[in-house]
């Protein structure tokens, strides 16, 4: 399998993401444009691009929270296009948000709780929290080491401790892939570096990971496979050492 | 530093000894000293919490400080509403999205000149930002709350520019940017710089910022804990750990722990 | 309480003094304060003052409940009387009943009020709803054809004691071959009567019967004449007897009929009474609903005087409502006397707007002024 | 069913539309402008009726002349309104609050009214309340062409305001984040007052419209919260000629239903097309609403 | 350059947990004890029927808090479920002539069967679009069953047959119903605490917070929502039902009427919706103005006033209702302490690098839950 070139239209790998064609547009933006993309399982993606370049809309539509206007998504052989986002994160795929979404007047811990894996309401319903979920969160917390904060009200977090929160409550539901759309904006450096080792270890547990990123120094350091975007359609894949040198990708994006 | 406590002339902004906190919680900055002189850019940096985004909205008059002294251009403004301040010639651009969302982008930037008079000033200024920012121009009548987290960042950057006040606060600009408008706004901050107005800049891109920035100051829980010429503070391997991230994100080796 | 001949009597009254139904239960209000000081200045009642306890049920059915319940508990009243409206009147009775209470009641017109089953319930009035319009139905089915209206718009709010009189009034009209052109019914909250007017003017029908309270006449009455509609024959319940009306609608009142139980004129024997003491009183005639709290006032005093007994105990009270049920009372609006399930037997005056003043028109043996058809333009 | 009654319907219909979107009005302003959901709207109609009744009645004038101080007093009264009160409320909270507040005002008014002037239905008598003219054989009211005009003329000074001024501008900027809007230099304590004035005094003209043609007394504002907030969620919450062309196109519905179905069932038109609404379009038929973003 | 001074030490409260747990049952006992010695206690049938009113506020607040506390969905149009509730168990007896206990709970499961499409059209919009939808909701069963005579009695009414036949008197009547509602209040609260507890209240105060950000953990919003909604619907249909009994009459103006609903939102709000008991207290301070207010100030429209005042008081000064409020005030006058242990940077830094054994003894104190108790 070679990173260094698109994957080819028809056939995504069996366990990976994958859409083929996928557009969307707002009035008269198209904010993703026939993107086919395929992400390579058990490693950790890169999705870079411009401003306004389309990769939060495209992890809506890979995530269900928008309906794309055509094209499809696959994830592990699966067509999942267009299914409500909570079946798509039953079925594996966990993502965060550009700006950081928490539950601000729950505790960190009820945030934790709130991830669904599986299970119907009504069990949901009989069951009460259980001990086993709860140490669970607990070792989610002291992995990204705000554990310390168990019982604060979310909003009483400073933002880089949101965001910590954040990616906690993602991994909650023990997702096989983790999208996250610019994990290190406005976090202090030192917590960057934190959050790149935290999403070495998990990928080395076996998590895909997804990552919107600007800071090309996480980017270069963390990736195994880069996907560049502009107006809303990939333009180029690859390693990161290919991708760097790539002039269409250095005119889009860095503007050199 | 905790020497200095009389206000001296040649400074655009000073801060004295404040201490601030948010309702009836706890103190959030536990008398601090910060000053700005004229044609100066002075960068915050510190962990997430620590106090830099109040700081700002102490020095704008978002927050009234439970004690200390703020002075703007060797006057005092320690009481002052945001609106006295912005026409004492102080500028405040917010971290996070700011930008009017159900407004069209050329709303939301002549909104920025909403304390300006002469119309062609708005419209020479008008047309510097859409140079500037070329998604500006684009989507000059698309609602701003349609653009993409740093497009709106775009737009919020070019709005402030619409006014060119003495003193400029900006809380983490670059936060969402690609690299090439990352680039822009360093270079207005330069810009500024050069035009004689002084710059209080909050960044998390801290090698970065501190490249451009004359002075530093870092801040951990509300106090200034280092402050120096911004090249020294670069090159202090105990900040560099600590605050700065590693330049290449090395196996996080156990360093400096006292 | 409870024993008798200590003290005086006090009688419990739950009224809307407040709300949507304030305005008529104050008149209740005046009327049966201005009952209780006649029969205090004339030696009281089984020679016992009697002393009114008033609450306010903010014209609400759950507080009018509580009201009696309160009443009869805690104050320990010796005589109930009835609140006002139809909607209030079921919920309040049921308390009554409850603790063996007579329930004698001022306004509880509906037909479906006497169908609930209630042995301890009777109306202070002539008639009920559906009676009201009798003797206006006696006359036009009278009129000689040619002048005979062939066509009626009925339009009634949809409240039990407002449409009932209309409906009553149709039922007979019907039957004399009088042809149902609109039969409109609207919700007690309607504010605007453009559409009802449209249709009941695009209808041309030669009379036009409302089933209304005050407020929907008014409107109804000035949507009629903003579309221009000349009926030969116009009757509302209730409101041409409100004196607002005439100050409401204007100059065109003139011809406009409407039912009523009262009429300060009436010479039955202690009416004059009422009306002079009323009048020093309050400085102007008493109405409909001051009559009928008097009347109220006036049955309960002749069964207890009869009896002799006015207590809460049950076995007092089943013997005012057995006398009540067996017995004819003398009152401000003629001689009363009940069916099994308290209806009265009577029926209404009709009174109609002659020289801009209200005149009762029918039935011939009490009437004031001529019946006017057909009526002159509005 | 005949052609003159079908041309009368639709005439009362427009007139009533009219009304109703001026009724509306001042709603949209709270509700998609700030974010208020005001219950008292209709409450402070009332008290503008009874003022226009109360005036005429002592002085014998006509009560549009009520207009030149209700409308000020108002605008006032919401100025205070919104300092003292809506602005004390959590921004995390003030849909929810919002309601439970103005539910209050509106209890207060209703109190307030009925205090004073009893539970009576009350009628400003107007010499020309009768007078009409014909036009193609339907007949048009004079006191419901004038509500109409006031209507339109209230309407589009809004319009007009809310989209073309610095006031509108910077209102509309002070809701959507109103620390940004202080940092641009608006005044947005009184910008908010003033967004809060200005729909109290469509209040003032609605209300004085209302009482031309209309008993009214102190609990009547009950009965039209729920027309009026069908209206303005049809029309798209926050939009002005979202509401004024729901308000008419409702006003017409119901007019014209009522012929064959007759005012209690023509009356749920309101909620029948409120619930259509949500179910095929939710931000409303007219809202120019930014789509969600995530 | 670091000041260990600025690290605010709360002192470990571990024998705080138990305290707060006996103070909390010792509460819950007395409460129970008060409610069953009650009808003892009350002077009269008068007291008692006002106990009785109390206690139908107190469920039919309860029911609401189902949507309202766990969602923060505000439906000003809940008289509609206690109003269907009613009619449904009327109807059912008078026309199928069912047992009237059975009828209440047939009447409960019809509306929660009726709730569910309106929930699916009610619920696909949120905030202000919601409250408007609820309130219509009334305003149309009112035209309804207005309209509807022929079935419902339209406007002349329903009177109700009485459960217990003519031989229990109405005091006696007036203590079984208060002991039925406090029943039906103790298995809508315990629900309450049972969904409170359960992943799924979770899942619902999520939504209340950010509905997509949920959805996209795996929450099923809609479902979730959706279930909270019909159940809501369901008890208060039950209250409404066990009132219809109660009283005996239903009238479609007072069944159906925005003001019962909003009664339901400003007893929960005041006692605080995000507590099982919020809503009790908030119902036993409601019932109790309102008769004072209306003893004190009944034939004029100032009650009205004082009830609006009331409310404006509590939505400004404590917005998340007393007993938040209360809790708030203990908290204050305890040591001063803050919920967030504060760590510096070095700190964080430390611990990300491994040596959490030391720093494990600092964990786990001051938490919040320790400090409110
Ligand atoms: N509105 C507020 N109310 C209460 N506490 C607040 C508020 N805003 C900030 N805080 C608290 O004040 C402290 C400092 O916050 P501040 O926003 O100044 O940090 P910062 O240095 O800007 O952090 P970041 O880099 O994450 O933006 C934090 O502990 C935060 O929890
Ligand atoms: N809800 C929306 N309505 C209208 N336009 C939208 C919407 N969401 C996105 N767009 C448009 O789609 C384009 C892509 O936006 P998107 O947020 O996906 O960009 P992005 O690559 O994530 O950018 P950034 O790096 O700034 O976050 C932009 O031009 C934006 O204006
Ligand atoms: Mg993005
Ligand atoms: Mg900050």
């Amino acid at each position: 399998m070679s990173d260094t070139e698109m994957q080819p239209r028809a056939e995504p790998l069996a366990g990976s993401l994958a859409t083929v064609g996928l557009s969307k547009s707002f009035g008269g933006v198209r904010a993703v444009d026939d993107a086919t993309v395929t992400f390579l399982p058990g490693k950790i993606n890169a999705v870079i691009g411009p401003n306004g370049s389309g990769k939060t809309t495209y992890f809506n539509c890979v995530t269900g929270m928008i309906k794309p206007d055509s094209g499809s998504v696959s994830y592990r052989g699966n067509d999942i296009t267009g299914r409500p986002p909570h079946r798509i994160a039953q079925a594996g795929i966990g993502r965060s948000f550009q700006l950081c979404r928490i539950f601000p007047r729950m505790t960190v811990l009820e945030n934790m709780l709130v991830s669904v894996r599986s299970g119907t309401v009504l069990g949901k319903l009989v069951s009460a929290r259980q001990r086993t979920d709860i140490d669970r969160a607990r070792e989610l917390l002291t992995r990204v080491g705000i554990d310390h904060l168990e019982h604060a009200e979310a909003r009483d977090l400073s933002y880089g401790q949101q965001k910590l929160l954040e990616l906690a409550g993602v991994l909650m539901a023990d997702p096989e892939t983790i999208m996250l759309d610019e994990p290190a904006g406005g976090v202090n450096p030192a917590l960057i570096d934190r959050i790149g080792g935290l999403v070495r270890t998990l990928n080395s547990e076996g998590k895909t990971f997804l990552i919107v990123e600007h800071n090309m120094d996480m980017i270069m350091s963390l990736s195994d496979h880069i996907v560049v975007f502009d107006r809303g359609s990939p333009i180029a894949a690859g390693a990161p050492e290919v991708v760097q040198d790539d002039p269409r990708v250095l005119e889009a994006y860095l503007g050199v | 530093m905790a020497s200095e406590q009389q206000p001296s002339g040649n400074h655009l902004l000073e801060l004295v000894d404040i201490e601030a906190g948010y309702g009836r919680a706890a103190l959030v900055l536990r008398g601090l000293t910060v000053r700005v002189p004229p044609a100066r850019v002075v960068c915050l940096v510190g962990p997430n919490g620590a106090g830099k985004s109040t700081v700002l909205k102490v020095a704008s008059g978002m927050l009234t400080p439970r004690s200390g002294r703020i002075l703007v251009g060797g006057q005092e403004a320690t009481r002052y509403t945001p609106r006295r301040m912005l026409s004492a010639g102080l500028s405040h651009v917010l971290q996070g999205h700011s930008v009017f969302k159900e407004l069209s982008v050329a709303e939301n930037v002549r909104l920025g000149a909403y304390t300006v008079t002469s119309k062609a000033d708005i419209a020479e200024r008008v047309d510097f930002v859409k140079n500037l920012f070329p998604v500006v121009a684009e989507r000059w009548n698309s609602l701003a709350g349609a653009l993409s987290g740093g497009q709106q960042k775009q737009v919020e950057f070019a709005r402030s520019l619409m006014v060119s006040p003495r003193v400029v606060l900006l809380d983490e600009p670059s936060m969402g940017l690609d690299p090439r408008a990352t680039e822009t706004v360093f270079e207005q901050i330069a810009r500024m710089r050069s035009a004689g107005t002084a710059v209080l800049l909050v960044e998390q891109n801290a090698r970065r910022a501190l490249e451009t920035a004359d002075l530093g100051c870092v801040l951990d829980l509300g106090r200034v804990h280092i402050s120096g010429p911004a090249t020294e503070l670069l090159a202090d391997p105990r900040l560099g750990e600590l605050y700065l991230g590693n330049r290449r994100a090395a196996p996080h080796a156990p360093t400096v722990t006292d | 309480s409870g024993d008798d001949g200590e003290g005086p009597i006090q009688i419990g009254i739950s009224l809307p003094l407040t709300g949507d139904f304030s305005e008529p239960g104050k008149g209740v209000q005046r009327g049966y304060e201005a009952w209780a000081a006649h029969v205090n200045q004339n030696g009281g009642l089984l020679g016992r003052q009697v002393e009114l306890n008033i609450l306010d049920d903010q014209s609400n059915a759950d507080r009018v409940a509580t009201d009696y319940e309160k009443l009869i508990n805690q104050d320990g009243v010796d005589l109930v009387f009835g609140p006002f409206s139809t909607r209030l009147v079921v919920p309040a009775a049921q308390v009554a009943q409850d603790y063996g209470f007579l329930f004698v009641e001022p306004a509880g017109a509906a037909e479906e009020v006497f169908e609930q089953g209630f042995d301890n319930l009777f109306y202070a009035a002539p008639a009920i709803a559906e009676d009201h319009y009798n003797h206006l139905a006696d006359e036009i089915t009278a009129l000689p054809p040619n002048q005979r209206p062939k066509t009626a718009a009925y339009a009634a709010m949809d409240d039990p004691f407002a449409q009932g009189t209309a409906y009553g009034l149709k039922n007979k009209l019907q039957d004399a071959g009088i042809r149902t052109v609109v039969d409109e019914v609207y919700p007690p909250n309607t504010t605007d009567f453009g559409s009802i007017a449209a249709k009941i003017a695009d209808s041309r029908a030669d009379i036009v019967v409302g089933g209304t309270q005050y407020q929907d006449a008014v409107n109804l009455i000035v949507a009629l004449r903003q579309l221009g509609y000349q009926p030969d024959m116009a009757a509302f319940s209730t409101a041409p007897t409100n004196p607002e009306f005439p100050r409401a609608i204007g100059r065109q009142t003139e011809g406009i009929l409407s039912p009523t139980g009262y009429t300060p004129e009436a010479k039955f024997p202690t009416n004059r009474e009422f009306v002079e003491f009323y009048t020093e009183r309050h400085g102007n005639e008493p109405n409909e609903d001051e009559a009928n709290a008097w009347t109220t006032g006036q049955v309960v005093a002749a069964a207890v005087e009869a009896v002799g007994c006015a207590n809460p105990d049950p076995e007092c009270q089943q013997k005012l409502v057995d006398w009540l049920h067996n017995n004819e009372v003398d009152t401000v609006v003629g001689p009363l006397s009940w069916d099994k399930t308290g209806k009265p037997q009577g029926a209404h005056l009709i009174q109609q707007y002659v020289d801009g003043e209200i005149k009762i028109v029918l039935p011939d043996e009490t009437k004031e002024a001529d019946f006017i058809h057909p009526k002159p333009n509005w | 069913m005949t052609g003159s009654l079908l041309l009368q319907s639709l005439v009362l219909g427009v007139l009533l539309g009219g009304l109703y979107a001026l009724l509306a009005a001042g709603l949209t302003l709270y509700f998609g402008v700030m974010r208020v959901v005001m219950i008292a709207h209709s409450a402070f109609l009332i008290l503008a009726a009874y003022l226009a009744w109360y005036f005429s009645q002592q002085t014998g004038l006509d009560p549009l002349l009520s207009l030149v101080f209700t409308v000020p007093l108002f605008f006032g009264v919401g100025v205070v309104m919104q300092r003292l009160l809506i602005s004390r409320l959590r921004p995390a909270t003030l849909t929810m609050m919002s309601v439970l507040l103005t539910f209050s005002v509106a209890l207060v008014i209703e109190g307030t009214l009925g205090f004073l002037f009893g539970g009576t239905h009350r009628r400003i008598q107007l010499p020309y309340a009768g007078t009409s003219f014909e036009i193609f054989g339907a007949n048009i009211a004079l006191v419901k062409l004038i509500a109409f005009g006031l209507a339109a003329i209230a309407l589009a000074g809004l319009y007009v305001l809310l989209k073309f001024t610095p006031l509108g501008q910077a209102l509309r900027a002070t809701i959507q984040h109103p620390e940004a809007a202080q940092l641009v230099g608006i005044n947005t304590d009184r910008v908010a007052g003033y967004g809060f004035g200005l729909g109290l005094a469509t209040a003032a003209i609605g209300g004085t419209a209302l009482a031309l043609d209309s008993t009214i007394y102190p609990s009547l504002h009950w009965h039209w919260i729920g027309p009026l907030m069908a209206i303005i969620v049809v029309g798209g919450l926050g939009s002005i000629p979202g509401a004024a062309i729901a308000a008419m196109a409702l006003g017409l519905g119901q007019s014209l239903l009522q012929i064959p179905l007759g005012t209690t069932w023509a009356q749920t038109f309101f909620y029948l097309a409120l619930f259509a609404t949500l179910m095929l379009h939710p931000q409303g038929f007219f809202g120019d609403r930014l789509a969600q973003r995530f | 350059m670091r000041n260990d001074s600025s690290r605010t030490v709360v002192a470990s409260s571990a024998a705080g947990w138990p305290r707060a747990r006996v103070a909390k049952l010792t509460g819950l006992l007395a409460l129970v004890v008060f409610v069953v010695a009650f009808p003892r206690m009350a002077a009269d049938p008068f007291i008692l029927s006002v106990g009785v009113i109390i206690m139908s506020y107190a469920v039919l607040a309860t029911s609401w808090n189902f949507v309202g506390g766990f969602t923060g969905y505000i439906s000003l149009g809940h008289a509609s479920y206690s109003g269907l509730g009613g009619y449904a168990t009327v109807l059912l007896i008078l026309h199928t002539g069912v047992n009237p206990w059975l009828a209440m709970f047939l009447g409960g499961v019809i509306v929660a069967l009726l709730a569910i499409p309106i929930g699916i059209a009610s619920l696909r919009v949120r905030g202000a679009s919601f409250v408007i939808v609820s309130i219509a909701l009334v305003l149309i069963l009112l035209l309804v069953f207005q309209s509807w005579g022929s079935f419902t009695g339209g406007s002349n009414g329903l009177r109700v047959p009485r459960p217990f036949g003519d031989e229990v008197l109405r005091p006696e009547q007036h203590e079984r119903f208060f002991y039925l509602h406090a029943v039906l209040l103790a298995i809508a609260v315990l629900c309450w605490w049972l969904i409170d507890r359960s992943r799924f209240g979770t899942g619902l105060k999520a939504i209340r917070e950010d509905e997509d950000k949920a959805q996209s953990l795996g929450v099923p919003t809609f479902a979730y929502k959706l279930v909270v909604f019909v159940i809501s619907a369901f008890f208060t249909a039950l209250g409404g039902g066990m009132y219809a009994l109660w009283f005996g009459f239903l009238d479609p103006i007072f069944q159906f009427s925005i003001l019962t609903g909003s009664y339901m939102v400003l007893m929960s709000l005041l006692g605080g919706i995000r507590n099982v008991f919020g809503p009790i207290l908030g119902a036993v301070i409601v019932g109790y103005a309102m008769e004072f207010f209306k003893a004190q100030y009944g034939d004029t429209q100032i009650h009205l006033v004082a009830l609006g005042v009331l409310l404006g008081i509590v939505v400004l000064f404590m917005p998340d209702g007393i007993l938040p409020a209360l809790r708030g005030l203990v908290i204050r006058f305890r040591p001063q302490a803050t919920s967030i242990r504060e760590v510096t940077q070095e700190e964080l830094t430390r611990d990300a690098t491994g040596s959490r054994e030391e720093s494990a003894t600092d964990r786990g104190t001051g938490t919040k839950e320790e400090v409110s108790g």
